[in-house]
């Protein structure tokens, strides 16, 4: 299971599209896929969805959920358009296996909007998402400044099979073995299990007592059984204890910024649950309205780069929490009731 | 015998076989000559069933040669080579039950090598079937066969090859008496077509009808070789037996009217196998149940002891109405029963010689539900002691026995309680002389300890030992008939002829 | 395994349209029959339900997607039913479908794009995937019918190694450089239907005549229903069953080829997770995993019935929260609904 | 199923390859401590690899370490070991995993962190999971034992359905605010050792006492061998049956609880995909899936094997690009070392 967390930005709503103001919700119908409903992350995210459509006045048909799994993706689709879905939301997990569907969708003139990947191939209107090679660095940067350079980093890696995954393991890698040559990084393969995780830190510890930072990919699957461990283990203590493990985590769901709060980890990277399901909505809702973008600065603290062929991307903002700034009202974390 | 010049049909010759620590065969061999019908005997275990193993190519021998009509037998892949040479009613099943009884018998040769046309093959399949007397409808799927049919239906298949040599491992075991005439039959009429045939069995007196030879082995040794002429039953079985035996004798019992009843039937009726029987069964007693084939007895002593549940009536065993479909409680209520189908019913096959027959005491055999492993032990030898089970030893799984070895286990279970009542069905089949009085001897042991028994039995032999005999026809009992009857009375009776 | 066994299918009548049985009577292949008819009675129910919740559901677009998407479970249904009735087990059938095209590709695309840098031929691509499924087959077969391994835990071994090296070579990378040959199958349309559509109805009508109507066919179900019986009525057993692992893993490779069609890449995880609904629709469609029974036919009406679900479920926009237990609870009920029609215990 | 078939007919040799007997007579019981032992050498030629590797494996913490990463696994193996000897087949243990702890936890905690509302005493919360873990047993025990339904489809029902009951009354959320009875097993130390340590060899010393001296422990073997000759023999097949659900979900549930200990929090995911290890493990520890055959102590092997083998590949820092295949790979010549060892064919 892939408990692919990612995404960006972590102000809330700056409202106001590039161009173009509302216009009437003309257009047609929106439909939607959910990647999946079994992590906190794509659950905010699924909540904010219809929400988001209300306040954009958009015709949203019922969501579809693909399960992780793209050859649902694919199929739900299809249904979606056979309902007479005119725009699409999707967020493929596999970036590659959706290509042939996206030659499909612009064949039949339905535009299409990715939320938190970047297909591998096809065209799409708007990519929505966050630099997962972003997360990396930061994770990267703030361990290697906490460290100051030396020491020894568990990361738990995702699944190498999912994207995201492999893009924050590579630019943690490339980041550590460039700026910290001091710092050794034991990579551990989780495929996104608690579990898995728990047993590679556990044999970790006993292997190397002196481990002493830990960077996890996905905060929602690797938040507790890390904690769990360390308590059993009596390392929670205070960072000006030379025992203390640096932890930073990726997501921010609501549990990582308590956990910050409480100083048993110290910093993750926030993904914008619900800007990722605003904007994507808001770039579909464009879509049927005929506006069309360029790349340049939004008025949303976002950038819409080319990453080449004219294919367009709002990379949406991710920024890191720590205790400084972890009572922020805008992080979607501190919305989740 | 065969003359000096006159070359062999079969001729195996020193014949070693050891599954592990057992010699199932030590250098023995047989010689068949060309158009002869040759029996071959032993008691269970002898290493018959190994040597035909060995003669339809299934399995390697250790040492030895095997030739047919002086050529070397074929190598063990060359399956197709095998069957052109020989083919085998084997004693155990080679029936497979998802198949249709059609595939069954024409299995792996369905078509001439085009697509199989299922009505030809199906109509064809009738035709074999009418051809021996076998009445299955083609169309059945195999494993919807009672044993007897299934027996039928193997010995349809092996006759229907057309080859010159056909091995009959024990085929009559299941037979009763109008199959197994319409089998010598049709053995006579494929001798007169000029087919060699090795025949296994435990009746000896079939031996003595259809046989020119006999070849006896014993302990895994070939023993002797002769003409059936000129050996009288008594030193064949002293042959088989090495030591001089007398048949069984009956022993002589009074059952007072006082007794009190141990197992008794009240209207007992299940639609479309038999119709309200009533049976009392006093304590020392042993009544025979006989019919033909089809007459419902099976199914009524399945019935009795919980293995079938009855459509209405009741059974009592020793005063308790046991739970119509329950063996448990019946057995709880003091009986014990030999069931009709060994391989289905009679043992777990993976599991020892010890706890196949232990396993209605397994509750006495400790306190708080264990199982004491010793004392386990201690019952199960004294099982193989009493009914000379020939083993290795009370460890032994029983699907490494021979059949009749097994049938002993299945034997010992139903002893194994000291039962007040006891019902058996077809105890006997496939044991061998020495075990067939052994096992009769256990029922007529348990019946002077004060158990009732029922014995279900086509076998005359068998329900000599009965103090009275109810036949049953088309599902009712029609006669109840005391000792000492004669045997054309009773079969008499038994088809039907004289149901007055 | 051995559950309440009951005599069933798998007669001689492979295929359900059979000459009737001969006059009244008890008669196994009616019994065949209605076995194999089992998921009709659920196919029916949920096509009527699908079009009352859309009637979207009925178009012919629709319909033909949802068998467009059910071609590469039905191929892997139908290797995997082979293998259960001649009573052995594949489970790595999962990984041949994302191994034999990934390395089929990555043989034949210049290491730029994330080949291996063989750049063999382009034209040899298809073929070496097919012979990739066919491999990995032999090798099954080689360790289960000659070393005499438990199939089981040797095709748990293979799943897991086969996707294993997928993951190894590509390093987790989709391979989406495809040539043209790899695209085809999965995204050409013969005649109005999508071309996979064609492939799986010609194998299943293969499948169906050959275990149906050959000997060597039913020579699959003697050995399921008892080996050593079809050893000594002159079976070949070790041949027809290199054979049959030989040949689902060709049907693997094949699916994987559609698939990677269909996609338009090599996902590194393509395939994960299938074999349990491979094993799902199989045993919906009554096969038994004792081995010796149950017929194509109905394998693909188990297929059928999970597609028919999912497109349902899609189309009436169950909500993401309960659709797999929804999913789940009309899987059980189809299943009672199976028993009922046919008043048989299942096995 | 049938794979290499013992117990066959054909021919007095349907076991054609029978080892030869430990010294002296032919003995069951020999063949099967034998058979027991099977696993033996691979866990000694892996510990020495172990060792080897890295001189930090032999320490008495990574032993324990080793140990109590496999508790839950190997209770869910004890809970799959037995139902796979008494001949049927459970899929669902994984998801009871996850679902009896998270009921458990939500119907005793505040909505406000995610409960169901019900807010039960938090005394009752352990209980209640164990509990829905033997309600879950008897409802599988009920359609495959009352309605005849196949062992392999309803478990395979319930895993989703189970599971997707989870996610739907969770919203697909992790629990993080667990009352400290959750977390107490999970987590405390008796005697030096986790405490889960011991609760798994109480419950194997339970089970291999109770499987192998007990009456009923001995009627699961006789209903896997052949459940009519166990039912003629007085034996109560379906109480016993009923028992090994019931145990197996209790198992699984307890399983659940020790996971949700020790990870801290009830993953809407739990135990998602352990069913496939958890078969791995007791068939690669000679547990048969025919039914009848294997001990609990092989199967305990199993799970040390499949144990050792993650452990020193996260020692040795194997590359994850290639662990998969070089786990795949020990795994299969684990198993050849056994099938030389005993020198039997597997089924
Ligand atoms: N596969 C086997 N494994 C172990 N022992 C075997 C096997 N097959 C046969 N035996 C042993 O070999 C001996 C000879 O068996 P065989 O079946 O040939 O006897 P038989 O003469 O046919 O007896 P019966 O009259 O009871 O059928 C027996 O002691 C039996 O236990
Ligand atoms: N499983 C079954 N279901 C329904 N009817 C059956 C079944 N088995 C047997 N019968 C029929 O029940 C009737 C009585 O069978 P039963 O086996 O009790 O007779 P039997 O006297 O033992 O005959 P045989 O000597 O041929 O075994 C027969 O007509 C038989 O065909
Ligand atoms: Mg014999
Ligand atoms: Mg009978």
């Amino acid at each position: 299971l892939t408990l692919t967390a990612c995404g960006s930005s972590g102000s809330s709503g700056t409202t106001a599209p590039s161009e173009g103001g509302s216009a009437a919700a003309g257009g047609g119908k929106v439909g939607i896929d959910f990647p999946r409903a079994d992590t906190d992350f794509w659950n905010s995210y699924n909540k904010y969805v219809p929400q988001m459509a209300t306040e954009l006045g958009i015709d949203l048909m019922p969501p579809t959920n693909s399960q992780n799994d793209v050859a649902k993706l694919v199929s739900n689709v299809q249904a979606l358009t056979s309902q007479g879905a005119k725009a699409i939301v999707m967020a493929p997990q596999d970036t590659g296996a959706i290509a042939t569907t996206l030659d499909q969708l612009d064949s039949k003139k339905i535009p299409v909007v990715t939320v938190d990947t970047r297909p591998d191939k096809g065209k799409t209107f708007m990519v929505v998402r966050a630099d997962n090679r972003a997360y990396g660095e930061k994770a990267c940067k703030f361990l290697g400044d906490q460290l100051k350079g030396k020491g020894k980093v568990v990361e738990f890696q995702g699944s190498l099979s999912s994207v995201n995954g492999r893009d924050r393991s590579e630019a943690f890698a490339e980041c550590m073995k460039a700026n910290y040559p001091g710092i050794t990084v034991f990579a551990e393969p989780t495929e996104w299990e608690g579990t898995k995780a728990s047993a590679a830190l556990q044999t970790r510890l006993t292997q190397h007592p002196d481990i002493n930072g830990i960077y996890m990919q996905a905060g929602g699957a690797f938040l507790a059984p890390t904690l769990q461990l360390l308590k059993s283990k009596n390392l929670i203590v205070p960072p000006t204890d030379p025992k203390h493990i640096f932890i930073v985590s990726n997501d921010g769901i609501p549990q990582e910024l308590k956990a910050i709060r409480e100083g048993q980890i110290d910093a993750t990277v926030s993904q914008p649950a619900d800007t990722y399901a605003k904007w994507a909505l808001f770039y579909a809702k464009a879509a049927l309205e005929g506006k069309t973008f360029a790349p340049g600065a939004t008025d949303h603290d976002s950038t819409i780069v080319d990453v080449g062929g004219g294919r367009l991307e709002d990379q949406l903002p991710a920024p890191l929490v720590t205790k400084d700034n972890v009572d922020d009202p805008n992080l979607w974390g501190n919305q989740v009731k | 015998m065969m003359s000096p010049s006159a070359i062999p049909a079969v001729e195996a010759r020193n014949i070693t076989k050891r599954f592990g620590a057992t010699t199932a065969l030590a250098d023995a061999g047989i010689v068949i000559a060309e158009g002869e019908t040759h029996a071959l005997v032993g008691r269970n275990g002898a290493g018959k069933s190994t040597l035909v193993s060995i003669l339809t190519g299934l399995q390697r021998p250790d040492t030895g040669e095997v030739r047919f009509a002086g050529q070397l037998a074929p190598p063990l892949a060359d399956r197709d080579g095998w069957r052109r040479q020989v083919a085998c009613v084997y004693q155990k099943s080679t029936i497979i039950p998802t198949l249709s009884v059609a595939e069954n018998l024409f299995l792996n040769r369905q078509s001439a090598g085009g697509p199989i046309n299922w009505r030809s093959l199906r109509s064809r399949a009738n035709e074999l079937l009418d051809q021996y007397g076998v009445a299955v409808d083609a169309g059945r799927m195999a494993g919807d066969l009672d044993v007897e049919q299934r027996q039928l239906l193997e010995i349809a298949r092996a006759l229907s090859f057309g080859a010159r040599f056909i091995i009959l491992d024990e085929p009559t075991a299941q037979l009763d008496g109008p199959a197994i005439e319409r089998l010598f039959d049709r053995m006579r009429a494929l001798r007169e077509q000029g087919v060699t045939m090795m025949f296994i069995s435990h009746h000896l007196e079939e031996v003595y009808r259809v046989c020119q030879s006999v070849t006896v082995f014993r302990d895994a040794r070939h023993v002797l070789t002769s003409a059936v002429d000129d050996l009288p039953h008594d030193e064949l079985v002293a042959a088989m037996t090495g030591e001089a035996a007398a048949g069984y004798q009956a022993r002589a019992r009074t059952t007072s009217t006082a007794a009190p009843t141990v197992l008794t039937a009240e209207k007992l009726t299940m639609a479309g196998r038999f119709q309200e029987v009533d049976l009392t069964v006093r304590a020392g007693e042993i009544v025979g149940i006989a019919g033909s084939g089809s007459s419902g007895k099976v199914g009524l002593a399945e019935a009795l002891v919980g293995l079938r549940v009855p459509d209405s009536g009741t059974v009592t065993v020793n005063g308790t109405r046991t739970r119509p479909g329950d063996v448990a409680s019946a057995l709880r209520a003091g009986l014990g029963f030999v069931p009709q189908d060994r391989h289905k019913e009679g043992f777990v096959p993976l599991l020892s010689i010890g706890e196949n027959a232990t396993m209605p005491i397994a509750h006495k055999l400790g306190r708080f539900g264990a199982v004491s492993p010793s004392r386990r032990r201690a019952r199960a030898e004294k099982m193989i002691e009493d009914l000379a089970i020939k083993t290795t030893g009370p460890a032994q799984p029983v699907q490494d026995l021979s059949g009749g070895n097994a049938q002993k286990v299945v034997m010992a279970r139903a002893l194994a309680d000291d039962p007040t009542a006891l019902v058996v069905i077809d105890p006997t089949a496939g044991v061998d002389v020495r075990a067939k009085q052994a096992l009769l001897g256990a029922v007529e042991d348990a019946a002077e300890r004060g158990a009732g028994a029922v014995l279900v039995s086509d076998e005359l032999d068998d329900l000599r030992i009965c103090d009275r005999v109810v036949v049953m026809f088309h599902g009712r009992i029609v006669k109840e008939v005391p000792r000492g009857w004669a045997d054309a009375e009773l079969v008499a009776v038994m088809e039907g002829v004289d149901a007055r | 395994m051995t559950e309440t066994t009951v005599a069933s299918p798998g007669s001689p009548g492979g295929s359900p349209d059979k000459a009737p049985p001969p006059g009244g009577g008890h008669n196994g292949l009616g019994l065949a029959r209605f076995r194999d008819l089992a998921l009709v009675p659920a196919i029916l129910v949920l096509i009527v339900v699908g079009a009352l919740i859309e009637p979207a559901f009925l178009s012919a677009d629709n319909l033909t997607n949802v068998l467009q998407q059910q071609t590469e479970l039905s191929l892997l249904v139908l290797a995997e039913a082979i293998i259960l009735i001649a009573g052995k087990f594949d489970l790595s059938l999962e990984s041949t479908v994302g191994l034999a095209p990934a390395l089929g590709v990555a043989l034949v695309i210049p290491a730029a794009s994330n080949g291996l840098g063989t750049d063999l031929p382009v034209a040899l691509g298809v073929p070496i995937c097919l012979l990739i499924g066919m491999l990995v087959g032999a090798f099954n077969a080689l360790l289960i019918l000659r070393f005499k391994l438990s199939a089981f835990i040797v095709t748990l071994g293979m799943l897991i190694v086969l996707r294993g090296l997928q993951i190894g070579f590509t390093g987790g990378q989709n391979l989406f450089a495809l040539p043209e040959s790899f695209l085809y199958l999965g995204n050409a349309r013969w005649l109005g239907l999508p071309a996979s559509v064609w492939i799986c109805a010609v194998a299943y009508a293969a499948g169906i005549v050959t275990l149906g109507y050959f000997r060597h066919g039913r020579a699959v179900y003697a050995i399921g229903g008892n080996a050593d019986a079809a050893r000594a009525a002159g079976v070949r057993t070790d041949r027809v069953m290199w054979t049959v692992f030989v040949v689902a893993g060709l049907l693997a490779a094949l699916a994987g080829l559609l698939m990677t069609g269909r996609l338009g890449s090599v996902a590194a995880a393509q395939g994960d997770g299938m074999i349990f609904t491979v094993f799902a629709a199989a045993v919906i469609g009554g096969i038994s995993l004792d081995g010796g029974k149950g017929t194509l036919f109905g394998a693909l009406c188990g297929v059928l019935v999970l597609g028919l679900i999912n497109n349902i479920l899609t189309l009436a926009g169950v909500s993401a929260q309960w659709i797999q237990a929804i999913y789940g609870g009309i899987i059980l009920i189809a299943l009672m609904l199976a028993r009922l029609t046919t008043g048989k215990a299942q096995d």
